[in-house]
């Protein structure tokens, strides 16, 4: 099975979003498979924003502060 | 390179200095400018001159490992971005024969008969930035270099493993083009070698040849990579941790050995050399990299002529442990290599308190000759039409371009709704890139800017100055990540990679439909600073920020400022250190801007950047103040391990306890007759992961102060790796000659505590007898190293993280030194990692750098990224207000009802009042729920676009 | 004495030290003359590819 | 940010996704390393689960109108004012254990999740025409305590009629 799961992300600007740059940076890798969006912080984040990400078609969500 | 960018800093290219006169405060120099042959007002740099230039020289840039061009740009990037012609090599200058470039450019911007300029300039202040100067070609000879072509230096690999540089990233050998499988680096390669009059370590060169193999490694992972060192010298914050993972890593072989000559046998390089256990070896290598050291830089004798500065012996600028930053020419100051070799971080350092130091001796003409930039007003009706979206996807050279298909995505983004132009760039942050963006803004009307490059945490602000350039609202762009979060980190998988770069810009074009135009406010900056902590670092610090016309708290915990400089009684440059530390105390007691809190603890911080309130704790009570920054300038402290019996036994000390022997009446040194020192007791992979940079240094110093003393008594020094970097090698060299023994140990076998009877002896495994030697130690002295102070309740009260070592950490370890992640919070000294003095004064005054920028702008501009309620919708629940993390909502009555109201300055853009809202009535400025809600949908565009796919498929 | 003073500062030498003392310079409320002896500015630095240990690319 | 989470999770939950699906998790900008291994496993863990729908055993139509419902939710003020009220008495009394978080979320907002969400549902279903109580038990997951009071309030409004065990929408 090849399954490749749609993720979507919400990353907070000051902390995960910052590490995914220091991630990138020092070159390590990881599975391609995420989208980001970047919000200032993880406070942002609505119920709404989650349950319409699924709507969307996402597999997955995950919220990094 | 923001340089380019600064309407006060005027940059003079192909200039020298030919004499100064005046004095501090006012000078006059006068500058020869050699002809550029391009007007830099009419080139476009289209790079069509070199394209046609029929001449071919040695490209220099590239180490001279490929040709270029007489008319030419060292890179693309370069500031000026204005191509130049090389007189020396240019067929019309030379021969009169040629015109190809003038008749190929099309702005006319060539102009052959330039002639060379002189110029007169006034200046309050000089600042000698040199860099260093190469080691002579006759060095690397010795080496075989110039004769056998697969020995090549360490520049050279720099630029061959570089992407964009001549071998696009390939490493061969320039003798039959093939992959090397063997590889040596050989260190100190005209450093710390007096037979080429460079006895100083040139501090840099073990972490780079540690980067170059490493990367060599990643791209020739078949590759055998042995590294000869004699010490390895990497002593920098965090540089042991990054150095022993790379080594295991790749699995680098690490030889203790110096090696003397090569010869080419066949096809491969001969190494002779001798181990420490006395064995002689001969190994063949394809390839041999030399890790050529830093000289002083070439002009430097010249100048100092001109100038009337000391340099040292080597020729590097003569300056002192207690103003490293300082010449002898009062006004003329130094920053960076020229000072002594040091790396990029150090450097920069440098560079800032060098700023903090001409702001001292100028800061009564601050302002008065800078030029104010400004913007033209915003296009309101291009802002108000529909959106027009303008893509630029960068290929960031080949840092994206080699994983993500760029012309795809690009193809791909114009076609998304609302984009009417799109287009791909070499490098969409260099200037020519950015003067581009204005112009296509214009000519394509566009009135919203997606920017698909790098992270926006780095170059929006630069992407942002350019659309206030074009007349835009800085906060009409969008950034899609597809550096930092796709080309680098899913290398692997190219395709996956360009699928998730569509993504990311089709979900930013999402947003950036939605993106409205945003006020930036400016918030008043409260004039004065708080400096915690009053040793070095802080009285420094304090005093730099007072001399530059602010006022400063400075709060010390103890009874007496001083911190541990108090207990060093000697420094290695002769200088007294009680002298330093009581003439900086003095200083700062009289100073009429600074008040000293002592016994003083700071309780609490709240506010942001330009409007801090603390609380200052004392015995008396507790005390309130304003003030815009804060310094961190804690300190460290002595480690005192349980090891090797310290505190057991009045015969075993650490260094600092022998200092106040040595300033004392040294009675216990007396009685003795063998003196034994320890390196890195509980450093370096005992109880401290990381090596404290000082302790070398120290231990050499009280060495030599005991042998000149007691010239009769033994004194030994066993140690892992001496680093002795920089100038302190002479001293090394010194104590060395001056009869000290010093004995290296490895991590394996570390020397043991043996006591007999009354007496204390210490086992050294002896590599070269092959057996242990029992070294008898009358006096025991431990080099224990630099512990954290308490950093981390200071770390929560002003929300900033420590290392892992727990030292504050910089908010960017080369860009950022002494910045931390929070605004308005700069560390220096200790409580940013282990450092001698110098350094420590040179980073505080770094640290007042920075920290005087908001006081003397007097004010913070605060990015439109808050909240903002809307009070038709607001039902005046009040549920923002309570959860506001920084208190930045009040509720305030419009007519009748209460509603809610953001206090802008104090909002951080968190959104938690968004989120709890139950009538959606607070948007975000730049993150509305609109724009978000859209990306998530254009996410989902793509989600269904597949599986639509492969149902298609299935079917 | 005061009057006499000049708000500008000559900075020799275009590399890392050069532009980071520049830039703050700059900042600080001064003018600021970037001297350099090449075409460009930028120094060895440009020159490097990548940077330890954090491997930034350099400029 | 936990109460938002929670909240998240347990209408998530009642849609009838799998909790794995959904993470929030902390990385300072120091922690690369542990950002890469949190988004690795978190890809892997979806992987091992399949496609949305697929390890719940919902078919994509029943995911569909599930979600839209659990979205109309999402966005009304009456539980947005129940997630504040709850969100202020926290930052009030401070604590923050997951224990407790989790009690008074099932007390105070899994209630008006239930029936929110319930008749968000019931309405959808109704919308394409008359249905049993049976099948809406199925097609919803809820239990009868759950929905017989969604139901009768929705009589009392006129909003539908009974007609035996089936209802019609009127």
């Amino acid at each position: 099975m090849n399954f490749n799961p749609k993720i979507l992300s919400f990353f907070c600007h000051w902390c995960c979003y910052a590490a995914a740059d220091s991630a990138g940076v020092a070159r390590y890798k990881y599975p391609p498979n995420n989208r980001v969006v970047r919000v200032m912080c993880t406070g942002r984040i609505d119920p709404l924003f989650i349950v319409e990400a699924f709507r969307a078609g996402a597999d997955g969500v995950l919220v990094g502060g | 390179m923001e340089a380019g960018r600064s309407p006060n800093i005027e940059i003079i290219t192909l200039a020298e200095l030919k004499e100064l006169s005046g004095k501090a405060g006012h000078f006059k120099a006068k500058l020869f400018i050699k002809p550029r042959y391009v007007d830099p007002q009419k080139c476009t740099a289209c790079g069509l001159c070199t394209t046609y230039c029929p001449r071919e020289v040695i490209d220099e840039y590239n180490e001279g490992l490929v040709y270029t061009k007489a008319a030419r740009i060292d890179y693309p990037q370069a500031i000026p971005t204005t191509y130049y012609l090389d007189a020396k090599a240019c067929l019309r200058m030379q021969h009169e024969s040629c015109q190809l470039c003038a008749n190929v450019c099309g702005p006319n911007a060539i102009v052959f008969d330039q002639l060379p300029e002189e110029r007169e300039i006034e200046v309050g202040a000089v600042v000698l930035t040199l860099g260093f100067g190469r080691i002579p070609q006759e060095v690397l000879e010795k080496y075989g270099y110039g004769k056998y072509p697969d020995v090549m230096t360490s520049m050279e690999i720099e630029r061959m493993t570089c992407a964009s540089g001549p071998t696009e990233g390939e490493i061969i050998r320039p003798s039959d083009f093939t992959h090397p499988q063997r590889i040596a680096f050989l260190q100190c390669i005209g450093s710390r070698d007096v037979t080429c009059d460079n006895g100083y370590c040139s501090s840099v060169c073990c972490m780079y040849a540690m980067k170059e193999a490493s990367v060599v490694k990643e791209h020739l992972p078949e590759a055998q990579i042995d590294l000869f060192f004699m010490d390895i010298r990497t002593q920098g914050k965090g540089f042991d941790e990054a150095f022993n993972r790379a080594v295991e890593k790749y699995g680098f072989g690490i030889i203790y050995a110096r090696v003397p000559k090569i010869d080419q046998v066949g096809r491969k390089l001969a190494l002779t050399y001798v181990t420490e256990d006395g064995k002689s070896h001969r190994e063949f290598y394809d390839m041999v990299v030399l890790s050529v050291g830093l000289d002083a830089p070439k002009d430097a004798e010249n100048l100092a002529s001109i100038l009337g500065i000391e340099l040292n012996h080597y020729g590097f600028a003569q300056t002192r442990t207690s103003s490293p930053l300082e010449t002898n020419v009062p006004g003329i100051f130094v920053a960076g290599a020229f000072q002594g070799p040091k790396d990029i971080p150090e450097s920069v350092v440098q560079a800032q308190g060098v700023a903090a130091r001409c702001s001292e001796l100028l800061a009564e003409v601050r302002g008065e000759e800078a030029i104010l930039k400004e913007f033209p007003p915003e296009d309101e009706e291009l802002e108000a039409l529909e959106p027009r979206v303008g893509v630029f996807v960068c290929h960031c050279g080949v840092n994206i371009a080699s994983v993500v298909d760029v012309e795809d995505v690009t193809r791909y983004a114009a076609n998304l709704p609302g984009v009417v132009h799109a287009e791909d760039v070499l490098y969409s942050c260099s200037q020519d890139a950015l003067n581009d963006l204005v112009k296509k803004i214009k000519e394509h009307r566009l009135n919203r800017v997606v920017i698909a490059a790098c992270s926006p945490r780095t170059h929006e602000p630069l992407f942002q100055e350019t659309l206030k350039e074009a007349g835009l609202n800085p906060a009409l762009i969008e950034m899609a990540n597809i550096r930092d979060q796709c080309s680098w980190v899913h290398y692997f998988d190219p395709q996956a990679a360009t699928a998730k770069a569509k993504d990311q810009v089709r979900m930013a074009v999402a947003k950036a439909l939605r993106l409205k135009p945003l006020e930036t406010q400016k918030v008043k900056v409260t004039p004065s600073a708080l400096v915690i902590g009053g040793g070095a670092a802080g009285l420094q610090a304090a005093l730099s920020i007072a001399e530059q016309g602010y006022e400063v708290h400075l709060v010390e915990r103890e009874r007496e400022l001083g911190g541990n400089l108090r207990r060093v009684t000697g420094l290695l440059s002769g200088e007294d250190p009680q002298k330093i530390l009581e003439t900086l105390i003095k200083q700062v007691e009289s100073h009429k801007r600074i008040r000293v809190y002592k016994e003083t603890t700071v309780e609490n911080i709240s506010g942001y950047v330009g409007n801090f309130t603390s609380t200052l704790r004392s015995q008396a009570g507790s005390e309130i103040v304003n003030h815009g920054v804060v310094i961190i300038a804690t300190g460290g402290k002595e480690h005192r391990p349980a090891l090797w019996g310290l505190g057991e036994e009045d015969k075993i000390l650490t260094q600092l306890d022998l200092e106040a022997e040595l300033a004392g009446k040294a009675s216990k040194i007396a009685r003795a007759r063998s003196i034994v020192m320890i390196q890195c007791v509980g450093s370096r992979g005992q109880d401290l992961k990381y090596c404290s940079k000082l302790c070398c240094q120290q231990a050499v110093k009280n060495a030599l102060r005991l042998k000149k003393r007691y010239p009769k008594k033994d004194v030994y020094v066993l140690y892992g790796n001496m680093r002795t970097y920089g100038f302190s090698e002479d001293a090394y060299r010194e104590a060395r000659e001056a009869g000290v023994i010093f004995l290296r140990f490895t991590p394996q076998k570390r020397p043991e505590l043996i006591k007999k009877g009354k007496s204390l002896y210490v086992k050294h495994y002896d590599a070269l007898l092959g057996e242990d030697l029992l070294i008898p130690a009358d006096v025991l002295v431990l080099s224990v190293g630099i512990a954290p102070g308490d950093n981390e309740e200071l770390s929560k009260i002003i929300k900033a993280p420590l290392t892992s070592d727990g030292f504050f950490l910089e908010a960017h370890v080369k860009l950022m030194p002494v910045e931390l992640a929070v605004d308005g919070v700069y560390v220096c000294g200790l409580a940013h990692g282990p450092k001698p003095l110098d350094e420590t004064l040179a980073q505080a005054r770094a640290a007042a750098a920075k920290a005087t920028i908001p006081l003397a702008k007097g004010y913070v501009e605060v990015a439109p990224i808050v909240s903002r309620v809307d009070q038709q919708k607001c039902i005046g629940c009040g549920i923002c207000a309570d959860l506001c993390p920084y208190g930045a909502i009040q509720m305030i009555k419009v007519g009748k009802r209460k509603k809610a109201e953001t206090i802008t300055a104090s909002c951080k853009g968190c959104g938690i009042c968004a989120s709890h809202c139950p009538v959606f009535a607070i948007e975000m400025g730049g993150f509305t729920d609109e724009a978000i809600l859209a990306q998530i949908e254009a996410f989902g565009d793509f989600a269904e676009k597949e599986s639509q796919e492969e149902a298609e498929k299935a079917a | 004495m005061g009057k006499d003073k000049v708000g500008k500062v000559m900075v020799l030498g275009g590399g890392i030290a050069g532009v980071q003392a520049a830039l703050d310079l700059a900042e600080l409320g001064f003018y600021v003359y970037l001297v350099e002896k090449k075409a460009s500015i930028g120094g060895v630095m440009a020159q490097l590819d990548k940077t330890f240990p954090t491997n930034d690319c350099s400029i | 940010m936990l109460i938002i989470e929670e909240v998240t999770r347990r209408l998530l939950e009642l849609v009838g996704l799998r909790p794995e699906r959904f993470r929030v998790d902390w990385a300072s900008a120091a922690e690369a390393p542990l950002f890469v291994q949190i988004v690795t496993n978190f890809t892997e863990g979806i992987k091992k689960l399949g496609p949305l729908g697929e390890a719940e055993g919902l078919d994509q139509g029943t995911l569909k109108w599930r979600l839209k419902a659990a979205s109309e939710v999402a966005k009304k003020s009456r539980l947005r004012a129940a997630l504040g009220s709850l969100a202020r008495e926290f930052k009030k009394a401070g604590d923050y254990s997951p224990e407790n978080i989790s009690k008074r979320v099932e007390e105070k907002i899994v209630p008006i999740l239930k029936k929110e969400l319930f008749e968000e549902e019931i309405k959808e279903l109704l919308s394409k025409g008359p249905i049993s109580i049976d099948a809406i038990l199925k097609k919803t997951g809820a239990t009868t305590d759950d929905i017989v009071p969604i139901l009768e309030a929705m009589q009392k409004k006129g909003k539908v009629e009974r007609k035996g065990e089936t209802l019609e929408p009127k």
